[in-house]
């Protein structure tokens, strides 16, 4: 684009018939760019995205090194080829049923975000759009459960899920152990996010939606929502992932065994040692490079589709 | 039956009253206007007649029944924002369908709806395009559609034609007061066009600050206004006002020498009193034209400002007096200023000397805090001209 | 009555009418009533899975540690606190919770210290990064999916594989980023690390801030960029045309209105710093770096519940006068 | 409601009579499956394991063995048996518990007591047969015995005959080292000879880490080849807490310390022990296990200090074969030389697993679980353990016996690993020896990294060691 | 200097040409309007001078400089959009003052500024609210202020006075013309009023569906407009036109008996030519007022239909034949039917027949293209009427 609307420029055209010998082509550049600061721009902006890719994937790339490196050989920044050992990826599979353990990851994850996301757009709307006394009071309170390591949660819970506080409720080992305080944890989080969301969006168009016959609730989920999908879809992604990676309940709210429901965490743990002292750490890195990978490619294509989904089509019936 | 009926309705901002203390009846089927300077709570009162802001004080009855604690949803309105509010995320299909999508009509029922608003509105072909697609006038439009396509009791309808050029603001409102004879419900519509006012609507409510002036049919707001302000408000150029004072034989302006001779005891002021004249531009007539005026005043010697020329018709400002003229083209009503209409074909020029005339059966006089004295200053005090208005605002 | 009617209206059945009936009540409770009443949902979880344990749990640090038959011991009120914060009790924790002298030393070895130095230090290049990250995913080009997919990337590892990264990545002889002192790497020779950083309690938190920073800043990244989303570009048509440039837009527009989301962010990630463990644990392990969290787990771990328990209430207090910052900041930046 | 005591009330369930009453040994036909707690490798060779439970050892046929594959953290797996045991939950019925912190839940009354709940023929055998030092990670304070030694754990040197012989050692050398320890200070000769002779960057990595390795295990090697000891004599090991001798003061226990600086800095440093020799790298102050094997096993490094289960992969084939020589550790105080009795000599680090029994699983499954620890007691059991998993057996005869010596690689060290297990000596385990060891690990560490001095390190912890001792 | 030209500008949107082939040269200095109807391009007109659409081809210039690929921020303009777009998280000083703080102005010269710009605009005591808790018109008015606050070389306003009432629109219209005045300023300015077209513009543009179709003083385009298209469309109410041929003798209406006599050679046109004859509701005049109009065409007896009361005038549908006259009100132009203006004191009531006479010297002749052949039908065709439209074109 700046390319083309430099050259209809006539200072330009002139300087494309100057001897080039003289110019190098940075020099050319330069020329340019003082001409047209768009360059500039376009050029910073490559420079950052290259860091950050580079800042980003350099300690994937030394995982992937680390995953196909095989047990006795050495590290180094380029291996050779030859030496790898790819098999490390199935290994992965035939070692534990790590499928298995994805997939009750995937389950768990997929769960609390959708309890997280429908209770915290409730609260969300309220604390965003409705004025009433205690609104603040409240909202630091939901604030403050954040402020506890998880540790501080931890005994009271387990003795409920193991069946010591109520009688007959005995929740380890079942999904309901680890989505109740996932939610629970996860939660003021996504309540804060949509809370600023949806306290942005213009009131006429809540209104607008109430007066064609919405209810209160209908303008939260018809108008509302979609209209802060990228919040919403942002909450999502976060607590999807989060809930994906979280260690502490994942691990203490189940026995490690996949028919239990233990979620990745627990797989990658039993990939980490091969004994007591022994670690596998290629086996390992290979795990999380499977358990990993598609779950951000799926996030981000779930998170584009949810954004245009709720901005455009969902309410089409 | 959709009679709305405001009691005594108030509402404040923290340090604003948008409105205070509003009574307002209006009978099913009626179409009415409100009107008012801005600012001066017209969209707070849709508003609240809608259900999206609660009153203050007050209550809101729709069809006899109190609404003040009803949603939105169950009031069976329907309303035009003054904002437009297209849901961004849905395309012109979606965005007009929307309330009869919730109410779960048949598709082929919504479709066929969506078509005719669509047609009325003139959008045929853009049922698929997204608000942020469009122009202007194009989503207000899309708005009215939004509107139209239920059947309510109640119209709410906040500038809907703000945005449209004339010829098609003409046409909608055609097509508006068709809806209204066919569908037989009452509109509440808010407009700056005093065209649409006076051609639209049974009644007129003028608000000022938050405050209702006058209701009346728009002739009766036109000829007999009940104060200063719904009588400068209502008409468009403004109403000349002339500040002066009751004389033993009637009304002396303060500035320049505008003399209208009446009995003052007639009309019920009492000489040396402190009032207003107003005359319409329309009603002041070059002296050579005295002769058509059936009661005219004596005449006033002027010289022509500004001429304003507007093709059907030319405004020229007359000045009576050389008084400090330094914002003088702002309003007609400036002490010592007179606006005057004249046809096309005349042929006063700027800078020239006028001789005016007034026809004093249009003359109206306020007092000191505005209200109206009287309308039509004849000898004959006020009942003929105020009978005239009402057969005219009848029809 | 609305003369609307739903054409081929169903007989209104039972369900319909109780329906009716609630989506009726809910519409006519006033503006107070219904925000309580769809807080409820949220405060019933929140009540039963997090509220009450904490109050357990406050119960429980009232009571005294118990290295015997009994899980705690004594009643003895809020002597945990008191011996904690004075000291009294450092020699039962891995590390003392406020620093003992003020030496670098000291401090890299105090609870507190390490928390709020780790906090502080990665909040900080978290937002600047994650707000240049979020710039440069807000353009349009192609590809642009894939970095997503990159920066996200960090984000979706495992805190203990991401531990493990950087313990490896820095354990010399494994890892390419440190030497011996033989043969120093890079960051050795710009005298940055040691060459045993894991050992080190200095460069062990720098080890775990850069890990933390890695990680996280895709949080920030997505958060701001979906704010940066959210507004109506027409506001940028009208800025343009008043005569901002690129930067001045997004100083005025850009930032201000995406601030409150960029204060959630921080305020969020503050805390989450502020609770820094399974990091600090994989990486170099809590006796190398002890934050205010790894005093909870290893206490708790070692059966010291009452200590556990009021470590926990006291990195909650903390961590409520740093946020009690930003909501004093987000009030005055309100007005 | 019941919330606020929870905490009490689960160790209550914990208590419950049934630990009381011995289990019936009666066998019923019903078919019982018991779940053990342990590790993947055990669930990884479930079958072959349950083959040789219910052929060699005569376990019944109605019962069937499940092992679940816990973390192979021993700090995760500890808390999670924390969480399980307080809660009541009557499964697993069997646990692995490491000898590391078996004591805390005895002493807590979690775990069932065996000396009453099994047969005297069972516990007796134990007793008598096993290795002294770990059975005693496994008692209560009165001698109850509460595990079962499942296997033992004992490091020992290993080193690069290839090397050792450029530098002009010969395998004759290598037999003796193999049963005979030799003192640090030859040790560390040899090693260095061995580095300049083949100009090899690295002699000897250990485990220097702030981790609780370095305070249960190496630490207790250097400290007790030098004749030190945390609590003085061995019995004052297990407790009883505040009432015994703290004596890492001493100057056995410095002088261990300052070796292992030497080892790191040499004569350079400030606190160098003269003797020794500059064999080990910087980087040990922040060594575990793996990070301190893969050096070696990369090939650069003459020494390693590590446990058994390095030996299977440095002396396998594609690593060093044959050329992979294994002594046990050295020393440099004798046992006679030590001021405490039994403390001295070459000393190992005695790690390793103790099955124990969950008071709160059924009859049932408590009476299976008796089947399991009585076809457990077979050494044919016990052998083919060795075989299939390398879980060297608590019995010092069983480790080095003609059926051993046959297997693949560990069996060529049998010999060295028998002397190790002889002198195997377990940490000071008691409620408090968490919280101890955070202290020792960060304490050595700050010593090893030259934070502290050798004898203000040591001082230091002395005093914070006395302090925790009082207040538990 | 800031001349403004747009040169062979097109702009077409995936599949819709918003703009085509414009060209337009707006001298230094001058006050023009854009007009046209909903959609026609307009706003996109002024997105492109002000840098925020590029082009899809053509060239724009503003003094002389080539500027098609300039960012905004280098064009030297402010402007008024048609949406408002206020700043949400600014409040009414800020919003206002943006432009001047990006310019690093004084503190004290910015507020001076301010509080000028918020008097114009009769906002003195709002400097402190939100955006959101102002009134519709009070937004309008904020972004006015936003505008002029500054001093560019050019002004875009989109319809900046939309949502203001009649008496503050005229008051705004005066301020805008005064600051135009001052300093100097080209200003570009879309509105919908036919009012504020005609009193403020030295030129109005008429665009329609993205073209150009005249661009002419504004009594040039009222009196002469270049076609049809123009000529309905400015002037409220609607030109009427009456669809017919060319005989021997003049012209003679399709629907009912509308004949005027012209010399069809004098004025270019062949007998049996397809034309339309257009006339404005105020030059049809009930025959009793023959005599006063200088040149009348003979009576049309037509019948009164609908009567809408305006105030100072009323307007007369009036149907010259029974044809289906279905939707009749909507638009003056329907073929055979006449809208007439009177005045207020008409007698003429709904239902009656009434005679009319049009005046000759203001009938325009549109050919089948809808282009203009002539303007005025006296017997000495054209040029009279022509020049005299001109003449009051010029002041
Ligand atoms: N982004 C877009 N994509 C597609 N079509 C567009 C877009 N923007 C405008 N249009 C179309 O271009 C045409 C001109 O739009 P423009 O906004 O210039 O009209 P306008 O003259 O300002 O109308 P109005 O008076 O209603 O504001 C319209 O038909 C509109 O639908
Ligand atoms: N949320 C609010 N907070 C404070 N004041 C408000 C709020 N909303 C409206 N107002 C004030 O209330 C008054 C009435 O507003 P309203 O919108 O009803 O005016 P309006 O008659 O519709 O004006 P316009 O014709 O300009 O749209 C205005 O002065 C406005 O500034
Ligand atoms: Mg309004
Ligand atoms: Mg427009």
């Amino acid at each position: 684009m700046s390319d083309g609307s430099t050259r209809s420029d006539g200072g330009v055209q002139s300087d494309r018939h100057e001897p080039e010998l003289t110019r190098g082509p940075f020099q050319r550049w330069v020329q340019k760019s003082i001409k047209d600061p768009k360059r500039v721009y376009r050029a910073m902006f490559y420079v950052a995205t290259l860091f950050f890719l580079v800042t980003t994937l350099f300690p994937f790339y030394f995982l992937l090194v680390l995953a196909v490196t095989p047990d006795t050989g050495s590290l180094a920044v380029l291996p050779q080829l030859s030496t790898l050992e790819f098999g490390v990826f199935l290994d992965v599979f035939d070692r534990i049923n790590f499928l298995r353990y994805m997939l009750n990851s995937v389950v768990l994850a997929l769960s609390t975000t959708a309890i997280v996301l429908f209770l915290a757009s409730l609260a969300g709307y309220v604390f965003g759009r409705l004025e009433f006394p205690g609104r603040q009071p409240l909202m630091l309170l939901i604030l403050a459960i954040s402020y506890f390591p998880p540790a501080a949660f931890f005994v009271p819970l387990y003795q409920l899920f193991t069946g010591n506080v109520v009688n007959g409720l005995s929740l380890y080992n079942t999904p309901g152990a680890m989505i109740l305080p996932f939610s629970s944890l996860f939660m003021p989080l996504s309540i804060f996010i949509l809370t600023t969301f949806y306290g942005q969006i213009p009131d006429g168009l809540e209104d607008a939606a109430r007066v064609e016959g919405t209810t209160r609730l209908g303008a939260l989920f018809r108008v509302i929502v979609p209209l802060s999908a990228p919040g919403v879809a942002t909450a999502g992604v976060l607590t999807f992932i989060a809930v994906y990676n979280e260690f502490f309940f994942s691990q203490l709210m189940n026995n490690g065994q996949p028919e239990n429901w233990a979620p990745i965490v627990g797989g990658l743990l039993s990939l980490q040692r091969a004994g007591q002292f022994e670690v596998t750490y290629g086996v390992m890195a290979a795990g999380s490079i499977i358990a990993v990978i598609p779950v951000a490619i799926l996030v981000v294509v779930a998170q584009e589709k949810i954004v245009s989904g709720l901005t455009s089509g969902a309410l089409k019936e | 039956m959709a009679r709305v009926q405001l009691e005594n309705v108030s509402k404040h901002y923290d340090d604003v009253t948008a409105v205070n203390d509003m009574n307002l009846d209006i009978r099913h089927g009626e179409f009415i206007c409100l009107v008012g300077p801005s600012g001066c709570g017209k969209s707070t009162t849709m508003e609240m007649v809608a259900g999206l802001t609660k009153p203050s004080e007050g209550t809101v009855r729709i069809g006899e029944r109190d609404v003040t604690n009803l949603p939105p949803k169950d009031r069976g309105i329907s309303m035009v924002f003054q904002n437009i509010a297209l849901f961004p995320h849905m395309d012109v299909y979606e965005n007009i369908s929307f309330g009869l999508r919730l109410r779960d009509y048949e598709k082929e029922e919504i479709d066929r709806r969506v078509d005719d608003a669509a047609e009325v509105v003139e959008l045929g072909g853009m049922l698929d395009r997204m608000p942020d697609e469009m122009s202007g006038g194009q989503r207000q439009r899309v708005a009215i559609a939004r509107a139209i396509v239920r059947d309510p009791d109640v119209f709410l309808m906040d500038e809907p034609l703000a945005n449209l050029d004339a010829k098609l603001r003409v046409h909608m409102r055609t097509q508006l007061q068709r809806l209204h004879r066919e569908l037989d419900t009452t509109i509440i519509y808010v407009t700056h066009n005093q065209a649409e006012a006076m051609t639209m609507s049974d009644r007129i409510a003028v608000l000022d600050t938050g405050e209702l002036q006058q209701i009346a049919p728009p002739l009766v707001c036109y000829n007999e206004p009940a104060n200063l302000f719904v009588a400068t408000f209502i008409g468009s150029p403004s109403m000349n006002t002339i500040p002066g004072s009751v004389t033993d034989t009637g009304f002396s302006s303060a500035y320049g020498d505008v003399h209208v001779e009446f009995d003052p005891t007639a009309v019920g002021v009492t000489p040396g009193q402190e009032v207003t004249l107003g005359v319409r531009p329309e009603d002041v007539y070059s002296s050579d034209l005295r002769d058509e005026v059936a009661h005219s005043t004596q005449a006033v010697s002027t010289r022509s400002d500004v001429l304003e020329p507007m093709g059907d018709e030319i405004f020229v400002y007359l000045v009576t007096e050389d008084v400090d003229l330094g914002g003088s083209m702002e309003e007609g009503s400036d002490p010592g200023e007179i606006l005057m209409s004249v046809g096309p074909d005349s042929d006063i020029t700027e800078g020239q000397d006028v001789d005016v005339v007034l026809d004093r059966s249009k003359l109206h006089l306020f007092d000191e805090n505005g209200d109206a004295i009287a309308h039509g200053l004849v000898e004959t005090p006020g009942a003929g001209a105020a009978g005239e208005a009402e057969a005219e605002g009848d029809d | 009555m609305s003369t609307e009617h739903r054409t081929g209206d169903a007989p209104e059945s039972g369900d319909r009418g109780l329906y009716a009936s609630v989506v009726s009540w809910m519409e006519n409770l006033s503006e107070t009533q219904y925000a309580y009443l769809l807080l409820t949902p949220a405060f019933l979880l929140l009540g039963a899975i997090a509220f009450w344990p904490l109050l357990s749990t406050f119960r429980l640090s009232m009571f005294a540690d118990s290295f015997g038959q009994a899980s705690v011991g004594n009643f003895i009120g809020l002597g945990n606190y008191v011996a904690i914060i004075t000291g009294e009790r450092s020699a039962l924790l891995p590390s003392p919770f406020l620093p003992e002298a003020l030496t670098t030393r000291a401090f890299f070895n105090s609870a507190l210290a390490v928390t709020v130095i780790f906090t502080v230090i990665s909040v900080f290049f978290e937002t600047i990064i994650g707000f240049v990250q979020a710039l440069v995913l807000d353009q349009e080009f192609r590809g642009r999916r894939w970095v997503r997919v990159a920066i996200i990337l960090p984000w979706a590892i495992p805190i203990v594989v991401q531990g493990m990264i950087f313990y490896l990545m820095f354990q010399p002889n494994i890892g390419f980023l440190v030497g011996t002192s033989d043969n120093p790497a890079f960051l050795n020779q710009l005298g940055l690390l040691s060459t045993t950083p894991l050992a080190n309690a200095q460069d062990a938190t720098m080890i775990a801030i850069v890990a933390d920073v890695w990680k996280t800043t895709a949080f920030m990244a997505l958060l701001i960029l979906a704010g940066m989303q959210s507004i109506d570009r027409g506001l940028y048509d009208v800025a343009k045309v008043a005569g901002a440039s690129a930067w001045q837009r997004f100083k005025y527009v850009t930032f201000p209105i995406i601030l409150p989301t960029v204060m959630v962010a921080m305020l969020f990630r503050t805390i989450q710093a502020m609770r820094v463990y399974g990091l600090i644990e994989t990486v170099s392990g809590c006796t190398t770096v002890p934050s205010l969290s790894c005093l909870v787990v290893t206490t708790f771990n070692n059966r010291m519940l009452g200590s556990s328990a009021t470590i926990a209430f006291i990195t909650a207090a903390i961590i409520a006068v740093a946020v009690s910052v930003y909501i004093v900041g987000y009030v005055r930046g309100g007005q | 409601s019941g919330g606020g005591d929870g905490d009490g009330s689960g160790d209550g369930g914990g208590d419950g009579g049934s630990t009381d009453t011995p289990i019936g040994t009666s066998t019923s036909d019903e078919e019982v499956t018991i779940q053990i707690a342990a590790d993947s490798n055990f669930s990884n060779a479930a079958d072959e394991i349950s083959q040789t439970l219910h052929e060699d050892g005569g376990l019944p046929d109605n019962i069937s063995i499940e092992f679940l594959a816990g973390s192979f953290t021993t700090g995760d797996r500890r808390s999670q048996y924390q969480q399980i045991l307080s809660a009541g939950q009557g499964r697993p019925t069997v646990m692995m518990m490491d000898n590391g912190w078996t004591i805390p839940f005895i002493a807590r009354g979690q775990i069932a007591n065996l000396s009453q709940a099994l047969p005297s023929s069972i516990t007796d055998s134990v007793m008598n047969d096993y290795l002294e030092n770990m059975v005693a990670t496994a008692q209560g304070p009165n001698g109850d015995l509460f595990g079962i030694p499942l296997f033992a754990d004992f490091p020992t040197i290993q080193y690069r005959k290839d090397l050792m012989r450029e530098a002009g050692y010969s395998d004759s050398d290598f037999d003796t080292w193999a049963t005979e320890p030799m003192t640090w200070q030859e040790f560390s000769q040899v090693v260095r000879e061995t580095m300049d002779a083949t100009d090899t960057q690295t002699g000897f990595t250990w485990q220097g880490s702030a981790y609780e390795g370095l305070a249960c295990c190496d630490f207790i090697e250097f400290m007790g080849s030098h004749g030190g000891s945390y609590f003085g004599e061995f019995e004052n090991y297990f407790g009883p807490i505040g009432d015994r001798p703290v004596t890492v003061d001493q100057e056995n226990v410095i002088n261990a310390v300052r070796m292992m600086r030497t080892f790191i800095y040499g004569q350079d440093d400030d606190d160098a022990l003269e003797g020794y020799a500059d064999i080990s790298p910087d980087a040990v102050v922040q060594y575990t296990e793996e990070p301190s094997r893969e050096p070696f096993t990369n090939g650069d490094v003459v020494a390693h200090r590590n446990w058994p289960y390095s030996i299977n992969i440095n002396g396998a084939e594609d690593a060093f074969g044959e050329d992979l020589g294994v002594m046990p550790i050295p020393y440099a105080v004798s046992q006679e030389d030590s001021p405490y009795e039994s403390i001295g000599g070459s000393t190992s680090a005695l790690g390793g697993w103790h099955l124990t029994l969950n008071p709160n699983a059924n009859d049932a499954r408590k009476q299976a679980a008796v089947q399991l620890f009585r076809a457990l007691q077979n050494d044919e059991v016990r052998l083919r353990m060795f075989e299939i998993g390398g879980w060297t057996p608590p019995i010092a005869d069983l480790i080095n016996t003609e059926r051993t010596q046959q297997l693949e690689i560990i069996g060529r060290y049998v010999d060295s690993l028998q002397v190790a297990g002889e002198n195997a000596l377990p940490r000071p385990v008691t409620p408090v020896w968490p919280q101890q060891s955070d202290q020792i690990a960060s304490e050595v560490n700050n010593a090893l990294r030259q934070e502290k001095g050798s004898s203000e390190a040591m001082a230091d912890l002395q005093a914070s060691l006395e302090s925790i001792e009082s207040q538990a």
